[in-house]
């Protein structure tokens, strides 16, 4: 047993209050699409905090994001995929070809899609877009912090429903806003 | 051209290499006797003009019923292409069947295509009633409004000459004749562009048999769809069809216009059914 | 002109008879114009319905060419063009009347000999004015107008027969014997129509029975006598 | 904790479990290791039907249960949704358990012997009969521990014996993830290995009765004890924890061609338990047979051969459940019904 | 000794619930399969709605558990106390306090706000078993999205009955997509699903299957263009003890008369209170 | 005799002098408590002789404890709830891995070993008399 294990063990408790705090706000970015919610950060991470959130011993996972993965493997289980096979791929851009690859499900399981999880600076610059669809009210405008590419590669890979791709994005002011793949995006 | 059928192949085991070149007519068989993979249907070309009426003979064991589920993607073809023009958005390079999603699927056989199969039980849903079972289809091409698919089932069933009064019974309760009519009604409740008939008439008596084919035989001038007829009753392929093509061992062995195949028939094989006419 | 037959030839291979051989005919040539009626004649045997039979298709012709002149100008080799082709031939250019019913047994006369007038769009009721002032003229009571025609006599078919034949001529007739069982009163009836269609400008290609009808109707005589 | 004051049914509950404990009187019940070893085919029933191996948890629930084995399978399975796995034990098998008893009815004698153990087949069920006659045992210092292949073996020995093809990579565990059609094999199994006795043996009962076309004929029955091992986690070698008791079950049906090769071969069908049950074994052998080597039914509606039909419908905690819940309240839809049959009623007359 | 943790289940089946949460609710209608876990309440007594609630739960939530509009009744009282007993969060009947509801056969008659959600138990989560038993073709017809078949259901009650017999867990579409049973709620209440401000889960234990209807999402019933849906009709009658009138009401026959009651208690316990503090005041 | 023995031969012991030992090795050692008793399960995978494959029979009730003994871990895992002795076996264990007390803790085993063999042969015995004799081997 290593130092390491020890230290989870000790932190166990909490990351289980934490991740029963997370997981209500990203319920609801998921329903809500376009909106925002808050967020608390596991060692100053956003990602890192729903790593732990989502992360469990039969999911695969991949990240484009320098950070000691391996860490986070032993304490929540899960494996490391590639970005085709990942079912919840943590981001940061440029990840066009993260998109372009990731998994969709198929018709008859639709649920086997990949979650991407792309970490930005803030949701005040971007794309300014237009979204209608489940989870909002008649329509909503708002700016997405992704590039024009990204929001044209989702389109392509949501172009057949059930099949496609949910993203959240979470900034470094603990805020997460959920994009399902239901969601139509209109440039503005 | 409606239908184009370009070297189709169906091949039930592993699929060796040489299974194509040691099977077929000129072979003599349909098991490759390298890799024992069964060749259902080896290299068929045709191709079908909207309104054209086909018909498909053979004895069982020929492929000719594998044909007609490849077109209706019943099951999937290993090689080849059907290449389907019907759809309006696909015309200039048409559609290949065996491209498409089980969405496109269900539209295909939904709107514009289907199949009448020997037995009403494969074709209809006995827990439906008679009517349940043509509004089934007409309800798959997208009509939602009851009053509209309502009198369209009693319509057809009528011209079927099934009375409307028992539109609402379930279809065992109705001779094999009528059940092969609902069965009709049904395929062509839709107005398809293709219908396929797999053995139609077979197992029916022949006074009921012979009313059946005046009937489809009508129908067809009527609404002018496209058929492919498979039996292996000649008297049936010269009742309906236009055009002929005969088949052994998977292969394709002659085609030809009906009147032609029956009376001056080329390869020995059709010779041989042809003279074998009781 | 209308047809032009060139060297045509059928030879029938029997392959479950050890692959012999038998001739059906053998360079056989001649040409029909517009309103022109050709009769074949010669001993029975020698292929004077294979001859029609290879015209409409229903035989393959071993060599030769059959050349249709259409309407528009362009020329089919009726030999080799595809069944396509034929198909749209026979529903507008080429008819054929047999001494043999056939026609959907149970559809009525009257029906039956409308039907080529329908299909060629003429209205139902039209169709039928015409088709029982045709069966009229070609004697048959009226009251067999609604039976179908699988009770009638011999006779009586063959008039049924002629007169799907006629009522919406194709520019080009093939007649195997039409007057085969026939009186003399029918027949006579028959030919007359033969002489109106002529007049039309409908080219015809017959096989009659008896030397005195086919001079009375034939422009020319194709003769054939077999000599292998 | 907090209270929120209710009205209706919160009195009612309450007044109803105390009426209930005094009907199954704790305070007068029998010490539970008494239970254990006077009752042991309850425990192993319970433990079986539970899924999980634990007999001290089993006495409780049949106490706790008032002797109703189902309700204390029930406790069982819901302990076990509290506990973390450790993780995954040695595989066991038939083979290597110390044998109690062991039975083949396909060969007079066996390698290993025909070994009739504690068994209540002999008994003859009247009240009055005297108990066993207390003969001697002799020789312990000689008898060592008996362990016997499969009587099975010999048969496959000279390949006779259908071997189903293997096309899992890994076992199925239907308590993290219930698969979907087509059934994996180990998925069945892991079901019917818990499923509920008296389900099994019905299901199992109409494929021998000709809803099908299963002629079992047992090859090998035995119960024993199986060692549990695990991987010590500092030295990775195998470490034994302790023994249970287990029921293995081989069956042999009718003979089919072997889709490998075209050989006739005898199909086989297995069932396992915890604990001693034998009913059970050889009823989901039965299954087994009917599922996996479906062979020549003339009959047609052999409801056992039906992998979905099994799968579903033998496990007793759900189905038990779902058979319960139909005391809940159903007022707002049978009121909804009513409304629509008034509906359907005038609409009829008109 | 055995340690508890917070709201029964462990972290690792909650975190697979939860995971399956989010891909319910991001294909809105579609069934997700899930493990789940043996509750120590009985397959169908709503094991499937514990499950969700108890994976989404926090220390500040404060739940309802409500069954038939009842919050008294037997069942929703156990799967409160084992709730509360097991997480310590706070309960409520008050639809207007709580935080997460579960709830049996009804949705609550007071408007549910975006800061709420609603969790179903469902008994039966495919809305296909009604005309085709089988799980493999169940699958195939979702992923055809081809409907026919309820459809003919549809067709053959009305040609029969004049309407469908379907009484409760009455077929609807999500989005216009995915056909989905809504659970056992009256016709009355199927209407209220349509674009609804809170989020709606449904689980079932015993199925072990979950799904979602996301907020504002169009839920239409199966009905043909050119007739009605009609629902229960409570028109003229009135709750005898608040007097409320449109909304759902229990029918109660007692010898000779029928009498008409609020389904939902506490609207009704509101609405008296309302009145005695108006006339109060 | 392995450090794999003493888990289950242990439990054939008297637990009193499992106890006795694992109190005199605490008096004397550094020994400390990583986990304490936890209720776990273990999954079992049974051998499926129809297609050589394998699916689990069900889980097994057990307790597990790890120790650390001067710088060796101990661990020790029992079935069922049993938790008294469970933790003093892995203090053996841990002793066993940071030599002390070797010849006690063998000593120990020596003696489970023994108990397990003769309560395994009496059962054999009762069994075997039930073993049907047609002399035909």
């Amino acid at each position: 047993m290593n130092e390491n294990q020890n230290a989870i063990n000790k932190r166990h408790g909490d990351i289980e209050r934490l991740n029963r705090i997370n997981f209500r706000p990203i319920l609801q970015a998921i329903s809500r699409p376009g909106s925002l919610h808050s967020i608390e950060f596991h060692d100053n991470s956003g990602i890192l905090a729903t790593a732990m959130l989502l992360l469990y011993p039969s999911i695969y996972f991949y990240s484009n994001i320098d950070i000691s993965w391996d860490l986070i493997a032993a304490v929540t289980g899960a494996s490391q995929g590639g970005s085709n096979t990942a079912d919840y791929l943590f981001c940061r851009e440029p990840c066009l070809k993260e998109i372009e690859v990731a998994k969709t499900g198929d018709t008859e399981n639709p649920e086997k899609a990949s979650t991407l999880l792309i970490e930005v600076n803030n949701f005040s610059s971007g794309v300014d877009v237009q979204l209608s669809g489940p989870g909002i009210k008649n329509m909503k405008q708002c700016t997405l912090p992704i590039s024009k590419e990204l929001i044209t590669a989702r389109a392509e890979k949501n172009k057949s429903f059930p099949m496609g791709i949910d993203l959240f994005f979470l900034s470094s002011k603990k805020e997460i806003m959920g994009l399902p793949r239901t969601t139509k995006v209109e440039i503005l | 051209m409606l239908l184009n059928v370009k070297e189709l192949t169906k091949v039930y085991g592993q699929f060796c290499a040489d299974c194509l070149l040691l099977t077929g007519v000129e072979q003599n068989t349909t098991i490759c006797p390298r890799c024992k993979s069964v060749i259902a249907i080896n290299r068929v070309n045709f191709s079908l003009k909207g309104n054209e009426v086909l018909g498909i003979v053979g004895e069982s064991g020929s492929g000719k019923s594998t044909l007609l589920q490849l077109i209706y993607q019943d099951i999937k073809a290993n090689s080849g292409q059907i290449i389907y023009n019907g759809l309006s958005t696909t015309q200039d390079t048409g559609f290949d069947l065996l491209d498409c999603t089980t969405t496109e699927r269900s539209f295909l056989r939904n709107i514009e295509m289907s199949m009448i199969y020997q037995s009403p039980t494969l074709g209809l849903n006995y827990l439906f009633s008679a009517g349940g079972n043509v509004a089934e289809k007409i309800i798959g091409s997208g009509e939602r409004r009851y009053k509209v698919i309502r009198e369209r089932v009693i319509r057809l069933l009528k011209r079927l000459e099934l009375p409307d009064s028992r539109v609402d019974d379930y279809p065992d309760a109705f001779s094999g004749g009528q059940q092969q009519r609902i069965q009709i009604a049904k395929a062509l409740s839709s107005s398809p562009k293709l219908l396929l008939l797999d053995e139609p008439t077979t197992g029916l008596d022949l006074s009921v048999q012979a009313k059946l084919l005046d009937l489809i035989r009508e129908l067809q001038q009527e609404m002018s769809f496209a058929m492919i007829v498979v039996s292996h009753d000649l008297g049936v392929i010269n009742h309906l069809t236009d055009v002929t093509m005969v088949m052994k061992h998977g292969s394709l062995v002659e085609y030809g216009l009906t009147d032609q195949i029956l009376e001056d028939p080329q390869h020995p094989y059709t010779q041989l059914l042809v003279s074998s006419i009781l | 002109m209308k047809l032009t037959v060139n060297h045509l030839a059928k030879q029938f291979t029997l392959h479950n008879r050890d692959g012999i051989t038998v001739t059906g005919f053998s360079d056989v040539s001649f040409t029909v114009a517009d309103g022109e009626l050709l009769a074949l004649t010669g001993p029975s045997g020698t292929g004077k319905s294979s001859i029609l039979k290879a015209i409409y298709r229903t035989y393959l012709s071993s060599s030769g060419t059959i050349h249709l002149h259409r309407k528009d100008g362009s020329i089919v080799d009726l030999t080799t063009c595809c069944e396509n082709s034929i198909l749209e031939l026979r529903k507008k250019e080429i008819g054929f009347v047999t001494q043999f019913l056939k026609i959907l047994p149970r559809i009525t006369a009257l029906q039956s000999v409308a039907s080529p007038l329908i299909e060629r769009g003429e209205y139902e009721k039209n169709a039928r004015e015409t088709a029982s002032q045709l069966l009229d003229s070609l004697n048959i009571r009226e009251e067999l107008f609604h039976l179908s025609p699988l009770t009638f006599s011999g006779g009586e078919q063959q008039r049924i027969n002629i007169a799907r034949g006629v009522i919406a001529p194709r520019d080009l007739l093939l007649l195997d014997e039409p007057t085969a069982s026939l009186d003399e009163d029918s027949s006579n009836r028959v030919l007359d129509l033969l002489l109106e269609l002529k007049e039309k400008g409908i080219a015809m290609i017959g096989i009659f029975h008896d030397k005195r009808k086919t001079e009375r109707v034939a422009d020319k005589v194709y003769t054939i006598n077999r000599e292998i | 904790m907090s209270y929120v004051a209710i009205k209706g049914g919160t009195d009612a509950i309450n007044a109803s479990k105390r009426l209930f404990e005094k009907r199954i009187q704790p305070e007068k019940q029998l010490p539970e290791k008494d239970l254990l070893t006077t009752l042991p085919h309850s425990c192993d029933r319970i433990i079986a039907e539970g899924a999980l191996y634990s007999d001290a948890l089993a006495v409780k629930a049949l106490l706790r249960s008032g002797g109703d084995l189902l309700e204390a399978a029930f406790y069982l399975r819901a302990h076990r949704s509290t506990c973390r796995r450790a993780g995954i034990a040695k595989e066991i098998n038939s083979d290597d358990i110390r044998i109690t008893r062991r039975i083949s009815s396909a060969f007079k004698d066996i390698d290993g012997g025909q070994i009739l153990g504690p068994s209540c087949d002999y008994i003859i069920r009247l009240f009055q009969v005297q108990s066993s006659d207390g003969g001697k045992i002799s020789d312990i210092a000689k008898t060592s521990v008996i362990r016997a292949p499969s009587a099975l073996n010999n048969l496959r020995d000279r390949d006779m014996v259908l071997l189903l093809e293997n096309t899992e990579g890994e076992a199925v565990d239907v308590s993290r993830q219930f698969p979907l059609p087509p059934y994996p094999r180990s998925a069945l199994m892991q079901v019917m290995s818990r499923g509920e006795t008296g389900s099994m043996l019905a299901f199992a009962y109409t494929s021998m009765r000709g809803y099908g076309d299963v002629h079992p004929t047992i090859g090998d029955l035995r119960t024993g004890m199986a060692a549990i091992s695990f991987t010590h986690p500092f030295t990775d070698g195998k470490v034994k924890i302790g023994e249970i008791r287990t029921t293995f079950c081989e069956t042999v049906g009718s003979f089919q061609r072997d889709p490998k090769d075209g050989k006739l071969r005898l199909s086989n069908g297995f069932g396992f338990c915890l604990g001693h049950n034998e009913t059970r074994a050889i009823s989901m052998s039965i299954l087994d047979l009917a599922i996996h080597n479906q062979g020549y039914s003339m009959g047609g509606a052999d409801i056992a051969a039906n992998p979905e039909i099994i799968i579903n419908h033998i496990d007793g905690i759900e189905s038990m459940g779902f058979t319960n819940h139909f005391k809940l309240p159903h007022y707002v839809t049978f009121q909804a019904d009513l409304h629509v049959l008034d509906k359907a009623r005038s609409s009829c007359s008109d | 000794m055995i340690k508890r943790v917070f709201a029964f289940i462990d972290e690792d089946a909650k975190k697979e619930i939860r995971r399956n949460l989010l891909k319910a609710v991001a294909i809105p209608g579609y069934i997700v399969p899930f493990s789940s876990r043996e509750m120590p309440v009985a397959r169908g007594w709503g094991t499937g709605g514990l499950q969700i609630s108890l994976s989404l739960l926090q220390e500040d939530d404060c739940i309802k558990v409500t069954d038939q509009g009842c919050d008294g009744s037997v069942n929703a009282v156990n799967i409160r106390d084992f709730i509360t007993s097991v997480s310590g969060v706070k309960a409520t009947v008050n639809t207007r306090d709580a935080t997460i509801i579960q709830t049996r056969h009804r949705i609550p008659e007071h408007p549910l706000t975006e800061d709420q959600i609603l969790v179903f138990q469902v008994p039966y989560p495919e809305v296909l078993t009604m005309v085709e038993p089988d799980m493999a073709k169940q699958k195939q017809i979702h992923a055809d999205s081809d409907y026919s078949k309820l459809w003919v259901l549809l067709y053959e009650d009305t040609s029969q009955y004049g309407d469908s017999r379907i009484s409760n867990r009455y077929p609807v579409e999500i989005n216009s997509h995915y056909m989905m049973d809504p659970s056992p709620i009256p016709k009355y209440d199927i209407a209220r699903l349509n674009n609804s401000p809170a989020l709606q889960l449904f689980g079932a234990g015993r199925e072990k299957r979950l799904y979602a209807i996301p907020p504002y999402t169009r839920v239409t019933p199966l009905k043909f263009n050119d007739r009605p849906f009609i629902v229960e009709d409570f028109k003229g009658k009135s709750c005898k003890r608040c007097g409320a009138e449109g909304i759902f009401l229990d029918e109660i026959h007692t010898t000779g008369s029928v009498h008409y009651f609020c389904s939902d208690t506490e609207f009704c316990d509101n609405k008296l209170k309302e009145a005695k503090d108006a006339i109060e005041r | 005799m392995n450090r794999e023995d003493l888990n289950f031969y242990l439990q054939q012991t008297e637990p009193e002098q499992i106890i006795k030992l694992s109190t005199k090795i605490q008096a004397q050692h550094n020994v400390e408590t990583l986990q304490r008793p936890v209720a776990q399960t273990l999954l079992l995978p049974v051998n499926d002789p129809v297609n050589h494959g394998k699916f689990y029979g069900g889980e097994i009730l057990v307790v597990s404890v790890i120790v650390r003994v001067n710088q060796c871990e101990g661990w020790a895992m029992t079935m069922d709830t049993e938790q008294d002795t469970v933790f003093h076996m892995a203090v053996l264990d841990g002793a066993w891995a940071s030599g002390i007390e070797q010849r006690a803790i063998a000593e120990l085993v020596r003696s489970g070993k023994n108990n397990h063999h003769n309560r395994c042969c009496k059962e054999a015995a009762e069994v075997n008399a039930t073993r049907v004799n047609f002399d035909l081997m």
